[in-house]
């Protein structure tokens, strides 16, 4: 198979690249900034509706490095998804100068194929090189409000914490090659069998582990991302609350899958310890927070913790759980941040505060804006509570009662928190209440993200239909 | 399948409330026109189906079953018996009449109230009729966002407070019922959330997971009952909650807890449910003295009414403890029982509240000559309240204590001196109300008015009537009390 | 010949000097450069896998170069950001740089 | 024969719902509504009589529940307890709507009155056509709601109110132990049924209690000791509400209950024993302080207390038509004696017999029927109470109680003594005040009349000179009947000379003024006069007993008035508040404290752990870089 017959399995990602370069050049010229926009929104469409003719189930691609199966396809949907419903906040959100759109989308939609390739790698260096592109994509577009101190902020710390841990991370992958002679996640897999208890494989897993935890933001890993979530512009913030975060997990549970990292009791425990270090830290510190990004910021971490719930227990139903968590999740964040995007174009504030009697500004994006975080917080009928179900279906399945319990307690204590801002929105009397017009993109992305949380959580079944069709 | 009559009575008040979403904000009277059109019309279809309700047969009857999530096993399945026509029955009513209510006491934001208000009823009856354990969990907890915002944004002085605190409340109860529905499922050996279908498996569970499960159940009704020490939501709730909202909430949120107990913990978890009958009739009796005692230090009036709640939801426990015929029987009946009678008290403190702007007892004193008309509903209630025989209070709680006092008999008399501190704190109450010389301050107090009198009137015949007539009501219940009990303990006590 | 060990030795005395600049340096520049160390570290070993596995397909070679552009890429981007605070901040102490915290 | 026995309580019961809701329309009219119906009410009674005499029984009405196969249908008893009863009750109650008429003309809350007195009249009725426990209970609790709603009546005044409530809760408490006893019996009968109480036979000391728990319900509501001391003070009531619910019937009802559930009581001597003493040291003691009372009604209130524990005495002692004999010539005189002295209190504004006297000129219809009702409580023959009272001596002295017997005597002379005080202090002498006496207008006369003329001749059915008619009749059925019909003439005697030495000694005193004789009674008996005008220290013992202890802890002291006769309850009632605030205080503070403390660590922990987030980004790494040692470590320790 040579490598020219490859390219028809990448052809979404290609299409994306000559799309991306195409933005990048017309932002050039094209004065009419939302044209770029669209045309970013185009490449979009046409990669996805090329997606399923580009796979067939299970090959392995430009030498083992690639695979292409039905479980990178849903996640290259869903980054799709994070792509096009970003860009549709993005084409309303005015902080982000005129003159830079065309880097931006192009910034943008080259992440989007780093992502893509992310999780339809099968080798460590793969695994590596795209995860660090993504970082580093990550980390311009945090920085992207050049003359804000609080972007480049953000940024440098987004940076040094993710450089540090992808060196380490990187230390790890070379003693696993020094062990195992290769970087091909089945044959270190069919290697590890016998060692998995060894001290020396141990600590390069961990090393990989640590890599992935600070895209996964989990504990102790997490601390960039208030900081980073606060600084990046709002857009930025609910990319990277949802991109990087799904390619973390996407390629943890890729190298899981080849069952890495299980059956030893002591991945159990320490997995389990991250758990509920994750969701419980995440949910404590966000209840006194005062900025709705930073709030977010925390909530993402403790959203992160049930995800993680899903792994610990690793049963099918488990990871059917994640990558449900992982869909609905999507659409929550995306809306939420949406939302504040929204919303602090308005108030040109991202304090809780100034939320005050925002119902009576625009009822509607406070009213979606609280489906979005009742729905963050599990309440059902809403697709948040369809993906906490699962999760902790899994746990009391598999028998981890403490860490389900731990977990609902903490979907308790989360209500708080997301239910502070619906508050102020609601039974806060508003200071002033000038309305603003709201951009036709936006508005577009928040009723795509409303009705895809109602629809997953009333009518889950197509979901739940194309998560059991995947082939692990 | 037959024309699905459930269906359209839990997801009219919706659709409803969707439809008040399209009426622009300033036409309030249509707003109003629209919510009151809407739980008239639950109401005559919960009086259809008590008609059409089949009470010799305790099989589940308008059964609806459609597939809902298959991946999961979740179905959509309702279904009305005789544990739960009542409640319905009870709904339909209270919605109606909170809802005539609403229309005078809500002066600010219609939209969003009645939007809310409707969404709440459908939650409500949702959970009655609710035969899946997922979607008995959707509707109670869909029951908890409008019961948030309407506590929140139309409350009293310290509404965020109470409105955030029993939003957690609830929500720490429920999610360990989450966690119980989830144990029950997996641990059957055919993975279902259909009640009926799992009470063919769950019996059978060890004793230790049973234990384990009926705990998990446990937090999450027993905050809804509310169980001592559980109950401290209910009073700053009641309170700060306005009028038609509290009557909501007695009368039909708290009967919510117990329905629970016995629509799933008893008859799926019947070892459990015996191994804590003890322990539930204590709890019983300490909700019974507990509340009447801390309703008797009350000086505010709503405060003490939301107190006596929990006392007379002590009564229910009692009767569900004793695991006999004649206690569950009582127990429903006193679940009916308390929402109409609190329910009227309730909207009673109403009306005076709208009048007077204080709900302070020690501030009023007279009453009885400015207005006679209040002071008769006040008085008839109240003693319906403090169980006077011949009104409905009595019926629920004799038959409480009577299937209690076969089970515990100890237990069921410290539980009967309660009687004493309830007649002992509301006649204080009326005392305090009606009696005494009139303050000059409240001189000016018009008598209740006639759409008031309407609401209320409803209320007071049910009560006499069940007061002297219970068979009227138990007639519906008796048959699935024996199923009931015949699955629980076997034989018939 | 020397053996295996040394070559995995060195690259832990870097990765650890790396580590030890990374949390210790005030200025921003210091730990990019320290960062660099520990990447460094990893391509040492790397390569010294690679000879002592006597793989043919050379894959830690190869990994190496990649690691190598990749830094080089990745410290274009921290440079990068490093200017960007200095303009907005004026300074390139990190401890200074802590207008985002709790 | 048409049944129609339960509809006796239902005509009151239209008259009722007449008045209430349309009360303020008809006005004076809805006194004739409520007599009307009541004298429906009476015929029927009669016909109820009539049939009873025919033949005819019991029967069922309706179900009231039913469950688990069992069921509990609601009947009327008809046999000649309850026709005694019915007869009394309608008779005395449509009289003294008749007499309300003229005493409540003046009040704004006529119709009021009238829809609440008929009220007690259908709830009084229903508890005594009840055939079963339950049933009876709800008669029980209903009349219990219109003393209270009647006590309350002239609710402005604050002691009116205070004394209300007082009444409910008080026999509430005894009502309370009659629950617990229906509860007990039911599980040992299986049954609430009165008929299914005569079948009992088996000893089983389970119905021993359940006959003391059921007597607690009789001892609160017929006002006997130690729960005596809501009855003064009901007197707060207008004065035809004392006289048809304190006097006549509803305090009555504790007496009717023991006779109802007699069979009960029979089946242990030593439940039947507890009734006669109970009944003998609230006969003797009521009777006490009534002889040193200046309050009118509230001499009345006492004698009434003193003749129910007499009634109770003659039950205990085994004279079961004794004492139903004597609780229909009651209901007559008593009823008599607060009419009369309604009248009285209607003519000269005042009930304080200090300030009467010398009325009998002014007030001659009054004043002859008071009188005629006086010589009937007294004992004197041939007025009715002579023959009932001598019907429980005889039985007390034939049944071998000489010491309950010799209670009844004292009382008796008691009787007589205090009540002719009463006469001779209002009616005669000279006026002590400046009084502007006037007769009661017709209306309220002619009820006294006919009263009257009970009073004098109801107690011949019982006589020898009628072969004790109405003990043959009401005799129950299938008891053992030990009741020798003959006369004692020892009792007899005695009972007609304590009456007559009793009205002597009190024209001595007060009559004939006899200061020193009076001076150096009260000398020579100073420590008993004292115990008894402060009520026998019943306030001060129950101050001592359950009071003190909280009055220590709540420091409410001054809050209490001395020498007031509600003392005891107030006390109570305060400490049960005191309580309760105690309990409001632990809600609020520790049980919902905890809540809020959960609240609070998690806020707190909050602030503390956001602190971690210190800004710096090498803080950071070092948190991230121990993570990773820590693991390490872990795993070291852990090993494999």
């Amino acid at each position: 198979m040579s490598i020219l017959a490859d390219l028809k399995f990448i052809l979404p990602e290609i299409i994306l690249l000559i799309c991306a370069l195409a933005v990048l050049f017309l932002g050039l010229f094209v004065k009419k900034k939302s044209i770029l926009g669209v045309l970013s929104l185009a490449g979009l469409i046409l990669a996805g509706l090329l997606l399923p003719q580009s796979y067939i189930s299970g090959t392995s691609i430009f030498f083992n490095i690639l695979v292409s199966d039905s479980f990178s396809e849903f996640f290259k949907y869903l980054f799709l998804l994070t792509a096009a419903i970003v860009i549709l906040i993005s084409i309303g959100y005015k902080r982000i100068l005129k003159e830079d759109r065309g880097e931006y989308y192009f910034l943008l939609l080259i992440l989007t194929i780093a992502m893509m390739l992310a999780v339809s790698s099968h080798n460590l260096l793969m695994i590596y090189i795209a995860i660090e592109a993504v970082s580093l994509l990550a980390y311009i577009l945090t920085a992207f409000r050049k003359n804000d101190l609080f972007s480049s902020e953000g940024a440098l710390k987004y940076f040094l914490f993710g450089s540090l841990t992808s060196a380490v991370m990187l230390y790890g992958i070379s003693f696993v090659y020094g062990l195992f002679g290769t970087l091909d996640l089945s044959t270190i897999s069919a290697s590890l069998n016998q060692a998995q208890n060894n001290f020396a494989v141990f600590v390069p897993l961990l090393f990989i582990f640590s890599g992935l935890s600070f895209k996964c933001a989990l504990v102790p890993f997490h601390m960039w991302v208030p900081d980073a979530y606060q600084g990046a512009p709002t857009p930025v913030t609910a990319l990277i609350s949802v991109g990087p975060k799904a390619v973390g997990f996407a390629v943890l549970l890729r190298i899981f899958l080849c069952d890495i990292f299980i059956s030893t009791d002591m991945w159990v425990c320490f997995v389990t310890a991250v758990s509920i270090f994750t969701m419980t830290l995440g949910n404590i510190i966000a209840i006194t927070q005062t900025n709705v990004k930073r709030l977010l910021g925390y909530s993402s971490i403790a959203q992160a913790g049930y995800i993680l719930i899903g792994f610990v227990v690793a049963t099918p139903l488990g990871i059917k759980a994640v990558l449900f968590y992982l869909f609905t999740y999507l659409f929550m964040n995306l809306g939420a941040f949406a939302c504040v995007a929204l919303i602090s174009e308005s108030i040109k504030s991202h304090d809780i505060e100034d939320y005050a009697g925002f119902y009576k500004r625009q009822p509607f994006t406070a009213f979606v804006f609280t489906v979005f975080l009742l729905s963050l917080a599990g309440i059902p009928p809403l697709g948040g509570f369809m993906a906490k179900f699962l999760v902790f279906a899994a746990a009391i399945e598999a028998r981890f009662i403490m860490l389900a319990v731990i977990g609902v307690i903490n979907s308790v204590v989360a209500l708080y928190y997301y239910v502070k801002i619906i508050r102020f929105m609601y039974l806060s009397e508003p200071k002033e209440t000038p309305i603003l017009p709201r951009p036709f993109a936006l508005n577009f992305a928040l009723v795509i993200a409303f009705v895809s949380i109602l629809v997953i959580g009333l009518w889950p079944c197509p979901v739940l239909n194309w998560i059991n069709g995947l082939q692990f | 399948m037959s024309f699905p009559i459930l269906s359209l009575l839990v997801f009219l008040p919706l659709l409803g409330s969707l439809v008040i979403l399209l009426i622009p904000k300033k036409k309030t009277g249509a707003i109003k026109a629209l919510a009151t059109v809407i739980t008239a019309a639950v109401f005559i279809i919960s009086i259809f189906l008590l008609i059409k309700f089949n009470y010799t047969n305790t099989n589940m009857q308008f059964e609806e079953r459609l597939t809902w999530i298959p991946q999961i096993n979740v179905s959509y399945h309702l279904g009305l018996d005789g544990l739960s026509i009542g409640l319905i029955f009870l709904t339909g009513l209270l919605s109606f009449l909170a809802c005539i209510s609403s229309c005078r006491d809500i002066h600010i934001r219609h939209k969003e109230y009645f939007f809310l208000y409707l969404m709440l009823i459908t939650g409500m009856l949702g959970t009655f009729v609710a035969l899946d354990l997922f979607l008995f969990y959707v509707f109670w907890e869909l029951v908890l966002v409008p019961m948030y915002f309407l506590i929140g944004i139309w409350g009293g002085a310290r509404k965020e407070y109470a409105a955030m605190k029993f939003f957690l409340y609830t929500l720490a109860g429920s999610v360990f019922m989450l966690l119980g529905i989830l144990a029950l499922y997996f641990n059957s050996p055919v993975r279902t959330f259909d009640i009926l279908e799992l009470a063919k498996y769950a019996p059978a569970f060890t004793l230790g997971l049973q234990i384990l499960i009926f705990l998990a159940f446990y937090f999450g009704f027993a905050v809804k009952v509310p169980i001592f020490p559980f109950h401290t939501w209910l009073p700053d709730a009641h309170v700060e909650a306005p009028t038609p909202i509290s009557v909501i909430l007695a009368g039909v949120l708290l009967k919510m807890g117990a329905y629970g107990f016995l629509r799933i913990s008893f008859p799926l978890l019947k070892d459990a449910a015996h191994y804590f009958a003890f322990p539930l009739a204590v709890l019983g009796a300490v909700n019974i003295l507990y509340g009447a005692f801390v309703a008797m230090a009350q000086t505010d009036f709503k405060k003490m009414v939301a107190y006596s709640s929990v006392s007379h939801m002590g009564f229910v426990l009692l009767g569900m403890a004793s695991f006999t015929v004649t206690g569950f029987n009582g127990a429903i009946l006193q679940m009916f029982n308390h929402g109409i009678i609190t329910g009227a008290m309730f909207l009673l403190v109403g009306v005076i509240y709208s009048r007077a702007h204080t709900r302070d007892l020690d501030k009023f004193g007279g009453l009885g000559v400015k207005m006679p008309v209040y002071a008769g509903f006040l008085s008839l209630f109240t003693f319906a309240s403090l169980g006077l025989p011949g009104l409905s209070g009595f019926v629920g709680e004799f038959l409480s204590l009577l299937g209690g006092y076969y089970t515990f008999k100890t237990v069921t008399i410290i539980s009967a001196l309660g009687l004493v501190i309830t007649a002992g704190y509301f006649l204080y109450m009326l005392q305090r109300m009606l009696l005494g010389s009139l303050n000059e301050k409240w001189a000016g107090l018009s008598d209740i008015s006639k759409v008031e009198i309407f609401t209320l009137v409803p209320l007071m015949i049910i009560t006499v009537v069940i007061g002297v007539y219970p068979l009227s009501i138990l007639k519906y219940q008796s048959a699935a009390v024996i199923d009931l009990i015949t699955k629980i303990s076997g034989v018939i006590q | 010949m020397i053996p295996q060990s040394h070559f995995l030795i060195l690259s832990a005395i870097i990765f650890c000097i790396g580590l030890f600049g990374a949390l210790t340096r005030r200025n921003a520049i210091g730990i990019l450069m320290s960062i660099e160390l520990m990447i460094n570290a990893a391509n040492i070993n790397l390569v010294t896998f690679n000879k002592f596995l006597g793989s043919p397909d050379g894959l830690g070679q190869v990994f190496a170069l990649f690691e190598i552009a990749l830094a080089a890429a990745a410290c274009v981007v921290g440079l990068t950001l490093v200017i960007s605070i200095y303009r907005n901040a004026k300074t390139i102490f990190i401890d200074k740089i802590n207008l985002m915290k709790w | 024969m048409v049944k129609f026995t339960h509809l006796i309580p239902v005509f009151p019961f239209i008259a009722f719902l007449i008045n209430i809701f349309f009360g303020r329309k008809i006005k004076k009219v809805s006194a004739l509504v409520s007599i009307l119906f009541s004298t429906v009410s009476f015929l029927v009674s009669i016909f109820t009589f009539i049939g009873f005499l025919n033949g005819e029984g019991s029967y069922v009405v309706y179900r009231f529940l039913s469950f688990n196969n069992t069921a509990l249908d609601f009947g009327v008893t008809v046999d000649a307890l309850s026709c005694m009863m019915l007869l009394v009750v309608t008779c005395v109650g449509t009289l003294i709507q008749v007499y309300s008429i003229g005493y409540m003309e003046k009040d704004p809350r006529f119709s009021r009155f009238f829809a609440y007195l008929s009220l007690f009249m259908t709830s009084m009725l229903s508890l005594i056509i009840a055939d079963n426990l339950l049933m009876f209970y709800m008669g029980w609790e209903g009349v219990g709601l219109c003393s209270y709603l009647l006590i309350s009546f002239w609710f402005e005044k604050m002691s009116a109110a205070r004394a209300g409530m007082k009444a409910f809760i008080t026999t509430r408490i005894g009502d309370t132990g009659f629950f617990i006893g229906i509860l007990l019996l039911y599980f040992i009968t299986g049954s609430v049924y009165f008929k299914d109480l005569s079948a009992l036979d088996t000893q089983n000391n389970l119905f021993y209690i359940a006959a003391l728990l059921i007597f607690c319900g009789a001892i609160g509501k017929s006002a006997q000791f130690p729960l005596h001391t809501w009855l003064p003070d009901a007197m707060e009531g207008p004065t035809p509400v004392s006289a048809l619910i304190h006097a006549a019937t509803m305090v009555a009802a504790g007496v009717y209950l023991v006779a109802r559930t007699y069979s009960l009581f029979m089946l242990n001597e030593a439940s039947l024993a507890v009734v006669g003493v109970i009944g003998a040291i609230t006969a003797l003691m009521a009777a006490s302080i009534a002889t040193v009372t200046n309050d009118i009604k509230r001499v009345l209130a006492y004698s009434t207390i003193s003749q129910l524990g007499l009634m109770m005495l003659g039950l205990g002692v085994g004279g079961y038509s004794a004492g139903t004999f004597h609780l229909m010539t009651h209901a007559f005189f008593k009823a008599l004696l607060f009419l009369c002295a309604g009248s009285v209190i209607h003519g000269v504004q005042t009930q304080d017999l200090l300030k009467m006297g010398g009325l009998f000129k002014k007030m001659k219809a009054t004043s002859i029927t008071f009188v005629i009702a006086a010589l009937a409580i007294a004992g004197v023959p041939p007025f009715s109470g002579f023959w009932s009272k001598d019907e429980i001596l005889a039985e007390a002295l034939n049944n071998g109680h000489p010491v309950l017997f010799s209670a009844a005597l004292l009382t008796s002379l008691l009787t007589s003594f205090y009540m002719f005080r009463l006469i001779f202090l209002a009616l005669f002498g000279r006026p002590r005040s400046e009084l502007h006496a006037h007769e009661s207008p017709k209306v309220m006369t002619i009820p006294l009349g006919i009263l009257a003329f009970f009073s004098i001749f109801i107690g011949l059915l019982g006589s020898p000179f009628t072969h004790h008619a109405f003990q043959n009749f009401i005799a129950m059925p299938g008891l053992h009947h030990q009741e020798e019909i003959a006369v004692n003439y020892l009792a007899m005697g005695l009972s007609i000379l304590v009456a007559f030495l009793g009205i002597a000694l009190s024209y001595l005193f007060y009559i004939r003024n006899n200061k020193i004789l009076a001076e150096s009674v009260r000398a020579k008996f100073k420590p008993l006069y004292n115990l008894i005008s402060n009520k026998y220290y019943f306030d001060e013992i129950y101050d001592f007993l359950f009071v003190k202890p909280a009055l220590r802890l709540a420091r409410i002291s001054s809050g209490f008035d001395s020498g007031v006769v509600d003392r005891a309850v107030n006390l109570a009632a305060s400490q049960t508040i005191v309580l309760s605030k105690i309990q409001a205080w632990f809600d609020r503070y520790i049980v919902d404290g905890l809540v809020n403390l959960v609240g609070i660590v998690f806020q707190v922990s909050s602030g503390a752990l956001r602190r971690m987030q210190t800004g710096l980004i090498q803080n950071y790494l070092l948190v991230a870089f121990f993570g990773i040692i820590l693991v390490i470590i872990f795993k070291l320790i852990g090993g494999n």
